[in-house]
């Protein structure tokens, strides 16, 4: 068992013959994942890398996708989101960044109401080695193995990735949430899978500095969590002082900074790595 | 995130109370003013407001008040000429003298961990909201499915205490703020202080309104203001660039926000001192990383950092820009690479031939990078 | 329900058309017209067409061309003196010829079972949309939580077949009628024709808009037109009564659709003719139950049945309103009463302490009037 | 066990002390009902018949009720009833008549994405004898019994209840779905319900012409419901021809009139009453 992607997965792209969508079509076949169609309107008939071409979402629903990758402009995704959700798409990965929030919003509610699962937007996506990715991570990077990762960036996450598979470890699944101010799962959202997962056995969350979704998933741990859990923070050496106004203030009452998440974790018995460098050694005190 | 937020859209005093007025949210009469001369008011006293996009700008004496016309000559004048935070005022705002007798405070922003908007209101307004003790404010989220609705500004009338007279009136305007957070995109609609006149009357005193800088595509009507940007901040906004400015010697170019700033924290911590977050982002562009170090240059820095790790970004890429900087820009300091990921081995061959050294380890880098620096 | 919802808001071609074009929905250029006097046009031909609120004009002779200012004038004449199924023509619209050269069909609804609005598009048009067979209309049911988004419209215009440049002008219709349905609370947005012109335009032909008649109260610049209604249904409608007239003779006032439709179903059973369908509703008040009969008197019924089954309405309110319009309406046909339900003792002894003798089980009541009546 | 209420719901009153409010919460406590909250603007602090009321429902919440009952004037249920699904109430019972069929959309999508039930509106809602009435039917007509009932209307409901009792037997639930276009409930989500109800043994359900829902509820007790069931349709003596527009046919396509009805109904095996009178007779045959 996998969380999220596995050897199940069917994946439709919706925007295949853009220059990321047919990329990265190669790239997840290449990883082995399950592409099954792809969608452009009015290039119904041609095919990118060997994959069918759909006009509609609701044409190419004839190859039984059940995950759909998200690739078009911003100013068309919820409009891409919803038509995954009118033809009942159970994974929503989106990897265009530059969406409104108000639109995500959106798409989340929506999701959530139909039970639906909303990746990104702005992120890498999530990639179980070797069964499926549903991303844009890179393909060497991975190795099979029982480390899950959680990040909300892109390339730090593969950094991390790639010096956890280079020390001798590899992944369960790793999931990139995405890095905007509102994304379809958080932190939580996945530990609650990874608690689950028979083939995770230690997690390791990569934050940042902003908002307090890592205070949060400290306060789980702590509380409910019941696996080895390492971390990394960036954002220690920024400045100070430049932040959202005074409401969002409020909101986080001195929560949000490096500190504060670096505190909150250690105090819930998660070890925190000072450079990404750090985290296999630490990975090899809590798996020993 | 907190550097890839960095662009949203602050809305000046004036264009705020503008949408208001689209709204029914009751504001002063007021006059937006960019030069003192057909300087026309005929109702004193009359405040005079610097146009500026940053807090504190009372304390910082951008806030003065005129009993007739010479007073509001010379007022303005002297407003016009001043500089605030470093930002230089262009514009007044004059607006007629409301008679206070309550300030209350209301906002509505995102929420970020509950993934929804939150109103915050108090009756003790006026002040900066964060010196407000929390049990003192009401606070209410709006879920998504079912959006504002009046029984929400009932509800919180009711919490806040209103005498019956001004309850109808806040509910009016919680609702004119709500439905403005939607349509045009909001991050924050926050009316601070929000004033009972001694009449009874409740009037929007202030107005912030922040907009998601990522919505501006349908929202034509919105003019694109420049953010609280330093010069070479804006440059390189202008360009596209996500920079920040720092006040280090190290320059800095890498792909991601995340890595971008852990590579800031590396160096900070193996006491390197950075002159700049920049994010190069998810493109696969030669001239994009020729930019980037164009940008630098202007920057003055001792030495440049580039840390990539390829994904959408390819290292072959990377390389090949880096060659056509040292090339077309003329960089006379030292540059470190770090190349990993996609194409790498590709990338360091073509650094390689060129005759440049890269490095697989980003730390390795880093100790690079601080040692050469630390040897001018 | 059928008789419960006489009351939707049938708007006339030129009030529709008029959304359209708000709705940026392509119309043909056109004036409303409501006397001869004044017809000013300069482009012939030209069409006329009757602001009837009835189906079929064109057959009745209601649609007419002109080409030239005299045949307009006459043509317009001619069609103002009209009487179309039995409704006055009182005001033309004048719209410019379109040259037709394909007609299509689209229209949005509710699909009452799936409780949701539905999509139904055809390139068949033209024609009567009952007479194309099923299998030539696309159907497409919104999802009330998700909405009307752009990929319906793409998707529907592949389904049709439609060529490139019509595709993108049948979204922007398509998208339009959608605001239009939601913001309006509409029942129906018809156009039949969407004609595409030989130029490859395509436009709205005709234009059928139907409002929620219970949603009036926040649409106050949509007027009230009279709907396909007698001149006793309209009295009855003025004075707040449901009421449809029929050919019988025996008056009926009942309460409640359901329990009044199942009255007139056991008049016809047992042999009765009834002259009305009234629904007294859910009001408890002695003035309804009087003008009721005020309207059942202009009605000239051999004899008049009501059937109560006391709920929100009290059995003894209405006695008490039956009493009151014998004295101050006069009515001098037989009376039948069925009281049952809520303080239906009280009710049965006002009538009995009256003179009047009532029944507790409808069919009693329902054979007795039918009696009364054929001993006539 | 009944469907839908029975003792333990909790019902709060939204527009107690206006007059259908206020004459509704009395009849409710003189059936049985447990009342635990009024809802009037303004007017905390006072009571009607005994209820507490509060300003506004989320401090009626302290009385901790599980249903409402909706009765404000029809520009303003949108509202409330958001309020009611904010507070997180399980069943929202809508007296209103009139009230805009788009704001009654709006409400039954909202309630389904939380799992909750809304009846009505513009219907007497519903009761289970003697242990709870959620509505306005009269209480007198009632008897503990094993006849369930469904209908679309008001007073032909309390007619055709009134001759069920009368001629002897007793009601487990009756259900007034409400005479508007949408309504919250339809003929299947209720047969559902009483197919699982060990308290109920047969069904009446009275229909009337127009729209296709007594049709699909054939359809489904041929197919899947099994307890007998005997109908009784209004509007056999309509008159043909008023009718909605063109595409309102298209849906439809025939079915809507009461012979259509009734012979999808016999069909199912369901025996139809000529008057409401008969139906207590077919009961006896069904239920022998």
């Amino acid at each position: 068992m996998s969380i999220f992607v596995d050897e199940n997965t069917r994946i439709v792209v919706q925007g295949i013959t853009g220059h990321q969508g047919s990329f990265n079509t190669l790239q997840m076949i290449k990883f082995g994942s399950k592409v099954v169609a792809g969608v452009t309107p009015g290039k119904a008939g041609t095919e990118v890398h060997g994959v069918k071409v759909y006009n509609t979402l609701s044409d190419a629903m004839s190859e039984e996708p059940n995950a759909t990758f998200i690739s078009v402009p911003a100013p068309y995704v919820l409009d891409a989101a919803k038509e995954a959700l009118y033809n009942g798409l159970d994974i929503i990965y989106i990897l265009t960044e530059k969406v409104p929030y108000q639109d995500t919003m959106k798409i989340v509610s929506m999701a959530k109401k139909y039970g639906k699962t909303v990746v990104g937007p702005n992120g890498p996506g999530m990639t179980s080695p070797f069964k499926s990715k549903l991303g844009i991570m890179p393909n060497q990077i991975f190795k099979k193995g029982n480390v899950g990762v959680i990040s909300r960036s892109g390339t730090l996450t593969y950094e991390i990735v790639d010096q956890v598979t280079r020390a001798g470890f590899g992944e369960s699944t790793v999931i990139g949430l995405g890095g905007d101010p509102v994304t379809g799962l958080n932190y939580i959202d996945v530990l609650e899978k990874f608690k689950n997962d028979d083939e995770t056995e230690a997690v390791v969350l990569v934050g940042e500095i902003g908002g307090t979704a890592e205070e949060e998933a400290a306060e789980y741990i702590k509380e409910k969590f019941n696996k080895p859990v390492v971390s990394y923070i960036t954002g220690r050496s920024a400045p100070k002082g430049k932040r959202m106004g005074h409401a969002g203030a409020i909101i986080t009452r001195g929560k949000g900074t490096a500190e504060s998440k670096i505190s909150a974790l250690e105090s819930a018995g998660v070890k925190v790595a000072a450079y990404p460098y750090e985290v296999p050694a630490l990975l090899k005190e809590v798996l020993k | 995130m907190l550097y890839t937020r960095l662009i949203e859209m602050n809305l000046y005093e004036y264009q705020a109370k503008e949408l208001f007025r689209k709204y029914n949210i009751p504001v002063p009469a007021g006059k937006h003013i960019e030069s003192p001369s057909n300087l026309q008011w005929d109702k004193f006293p009359v405040v005079v407001k610097a146009q500026v996009l940053v807090g504190g700008r009372g304390k910082a004496g951008g806030i003065k008040f005129a009993n007739d016309q010479k007073e509001l000559l010379d007022k303005t004048r002297e407003i016009l000429s001043m500089t605030i935070k470093g930002l230089k005022v262009n514009s007044v705002y004059l607006e007629e003298k409301l008679d206070i007798a309550k300030e209350y405070y209301v906002s509505i922003t995102l929420d970020r961990s509950k993934r929804r908007p939150i109103i915050m209101a108090t009756t003790s307004g006026g002040v900066e909201i964060e010196d407000v003790p929390d049990e003192k404010i009401v606070k209410y989220w709006i879920d998504p499915v079912i959006g504002y609705s009046n029984f929400i500004g009932k509800d919180i009338s009711f919490k806040l205490k209103l005498p019956d007279n001004e309850s109808k009136q806040f509910q009016a305007i919680l609702a004119g703020m709500a439905s403005l957070y939607n349509d045009y995109d909001a991050e924050l609609v926050e009316i601070n202080p929000l004033v009972v006149t001694k009449d009874g009357l409740i009037i929007a005193g202030d107005a912030k309104i922040i907009i998601d800088s990522d919505s501006l595509f349908r929202h034509k009507d919105i003019p694109e203001n420049a953010a609280e940007r330093t010069e070479l901040e804006e440059i390189a906004y202008k360009r596209g660039y996500s920079l920040v400015e720092l006040d280090g010697n190290i320059g800095v170019i890498a792909n991601g926000a995340g890595l971008t700033m852990a590579t800031l924290d590396g160096l900070t911590l193996k006491g390197g001192k950075p002159r700049n977050f920049l994010d190069l982002g998810g493109s696969d562009d030669v001239e994009k990383v020729v930019g980037a170090f164009e940008i630098l240059k202007i920057a003055k820095p001792k030495g440049i950092l580039i840390n990539i790790f390829g994904g959408v970004t390819h290292c072959d890429t990377v390389a090949k820009g880096i060659i056509e900087a040292k090339k077309r820009v003329g960089i006379d300091v030292p540059i470190v690479v770090r190349l990993s990921g996609v194409n790498e081995d590709e990338g360091r061959k073509i650094l390689s031939d060129n005759g440049i050294h890269s490095y697989g380890d980003m730390m390795d880098a880093i100790n690079e990078i601080v040692k050469e620096v630390n040897k001018q």
